[in-house]
């Protein structure tokens, strides 16, 4: 197989997959015929082909996908005109204590908010697949300790929890009165 | 010293003597996400330190929201709870400072460090809702990787069903109990057109089932077919009088 | 809107869209600024600038989409290596004879087979969407009638019926015999 071949299957491969690919699973397509540093090049030069096009190639957290860039999406909304709904203040403000804080439990969140969290919220984005339970604390009733998934890194296109935007401290005269 | 500007949304504009009218108290509390989005509000309202609150103040006025509140509607707990709090915090800042209790910490402190933690997080919260979403603010491709549509399905092919047709065909000969006719494919394709044309009505205008601007060949398969259906008893051709309209319906009245 | 960005657009739109779109569909992206023609035009465009890749844009029942060409099935599969199931003998023979005979009843079904049809392989092709009630035939008990559905169509990637391989070749036999 040539490179031209090479990099038509590649990018067959990379557009009839919702989930992104990391270099090790592409390295099946070709049977290890290609080594990790060749697909690395391949997916520079596609990434290059598709500059100036509706989608573009991207790394996210488990791997590589094509994405359709912002700017085009006024007009796919137009063909699906139903909006997914926006999250609650009370979900979003969940969601942002298991992004920043994790792992935490549901106590947790709970201090932090001062009110009690809904059972739905956090199923909610346990069936998104945003969060998941990655163990328990070890303290009387076993709690849960919630985490983001990398399909969350995924759907907001970052590439590592590093990623987020920075918290902002909203006082800094705080540590200078502390210090 | 400076006291920060209200990060985020403004939530809603209050008389600043606090008057509210007992209607909006209900919208009021269902705007804030608990005591500590409360107490913040109250503090970046009135311009009071967050480091060096006056508890005195800030307690009036939190239970002034809760009191007229209470009137109203049940109160969730945590609001009473944070109430208990602060008179909590008011009270011991009152008690008279030993020497012993200088080194103790400001009774304020935990509070304050729980409502700056809380408005980090009502700012990531934000932040958060403004990256760029999966399927909100842009989609991923979608073209199917299998010959056909859905892959948990199993896969089927137009070959497969000659050849299933084929093995049926060749049994049926084997037991010779039944005349398997070769066709013409399209008629049995309008036939089931024309059926469904039908679906739901009492009956069609005999022209109507023709496709206007249709090929003449498509134009006599279409009679074909309604011929056949009218031979297999699926439909009646009626006329009610001479040179009148003919109609076509269905015969699957119950 | 230039027909370059159109082009783009329609692109993003086919390769994120899990159905096939048909061109009044497309008509919405741009508003209805571009006639039908126009659309034909751009998607004859498309169609050649992806002759040569992994991909190609085609004409179903339903509308337009793009789909892997079938040399690319190959290497795909090593990606995802679980085969496919395969239908029984007797859902194939089924489906078959909906197929060339429609609309037949099931009593018709089971007097071609020669055996019962279960109800469950009617169900199954029904909830795939395969196949539909159209009608009743006008008999005792009024039996339903079955027909295939253009998603049927659609997933065979066929245009309609008559595109399905005809049956003279390799019947000759059976009309030797019977006649």
């Amino acid at each position: 197989m040539n490179s031209d071949e090479a990099g038509i299957v590649l990018e067959a491969a990379l557009l009839t997959t919702e989930d992104a690919i990391p270099i090790i699973e592409m390295a099946k397509l070709f049977e290890g015929e290609l080594a990790p540093r060749d697909i690395e090049n391949m997916l520079s030069e596609l990434r290059c082909k598709w500059a100036g096009s509706g989608l573009e190639l991207v790394e996210v957290s488990s791997g590589w996908r094509f994405r359709t860039r912002p700017e085009m999406q006024k007009f796919l909304d137009r063909l699906d005109p139903k909006k997914p709904q926006r999250y609650s203040r009370a979900a979003l403000e969940t969601l942002a204590i298991i992004a920043y804080k994790q792992p935490v439990t549901r106590g947790d969140i709970e201090e932090i908010r001062g009110v009690a969290v809904s059972t739905q919220i956090l199923k909610m984005f346990e069936s998104r697949c945003w969060i998941e339970v990655i163990g328990h604390r070890d303290v009387p009733g076993k709690p849960s300790l919630y985490a983001t998934t990398s399909r969350f890194l995924d759907d907001l296109n970052l590439r590592s929890i590093s990623d987020l935007p920075p918290l902002q401290n909203i006082e800094p005269q705080l540590e200078q009165h502390d210090t | 010293m400076i006291v920060a500007r209200i990060h985020g949304e403004a939530i809603l504009e209050l008389p600043q003597d606090l008057y509210i009218p007992p209607e909006a108290l209900e919208i009021v509390l269902d705007t804030f996400e608990g005591p500590l989005d409360l107490l913040l509000y109250l503090i970046r309202k009135h311009n009071l330190d967050i480091l060096d609150i006056c508890m005195a103040e800030l307690t009036r006025q939190y239970l002034a929201y809760i009191n007229a509140a209470k009137q109203r509607h049940e109160l969730a707990a945590e609001y009473l709870l944070m109430a208990a709090l602060l008179i909590e915090i008011k009270s011991r800042m009152l008690l008279p400072k030993h020497a012993e209790m200088e080194a103790e910490e400001d009774p304020r402190a935990e509070l304050a460090r729980r409502l700056l933690e809380y408005e980090k997080i009502k700012q990531a919260a934000i932040t958060l809702d403004a990256l760029e979403q999966a399927g909100r603010d842009f989609l991923l491709p979608h073209v199917p990787r299998d010959w056909l549509d859905i892959p948990e399905f199993p896969g089927v092919e137009s070959e497969d069903l000659r050849r299933a047709w084929m093995s049926v065909a060749s049994r049926v000969r084997m037991m010779n109990s039944h005349k398997v006719e070769r066709e013409e494919l399209s008629i049995r394709e309008h036939m089931a057109r024309i059926l469904k044309k039908l679906q739901g009505r009492n009956a069609a205008e005999f022209v109507e089932l023709f496709e206007a601007g249709a090929g003449l060949a498509i134009l006599i398969v279409t009679f074909l077919a309604l011929l056949e259906l009218a031979r297999e008893s699926l439909v009646s051709i009626v006329q009610t009088d001479v040179f009148g309209t003919i109609y076509v319906k269905a015969n699957n009245e119950f």
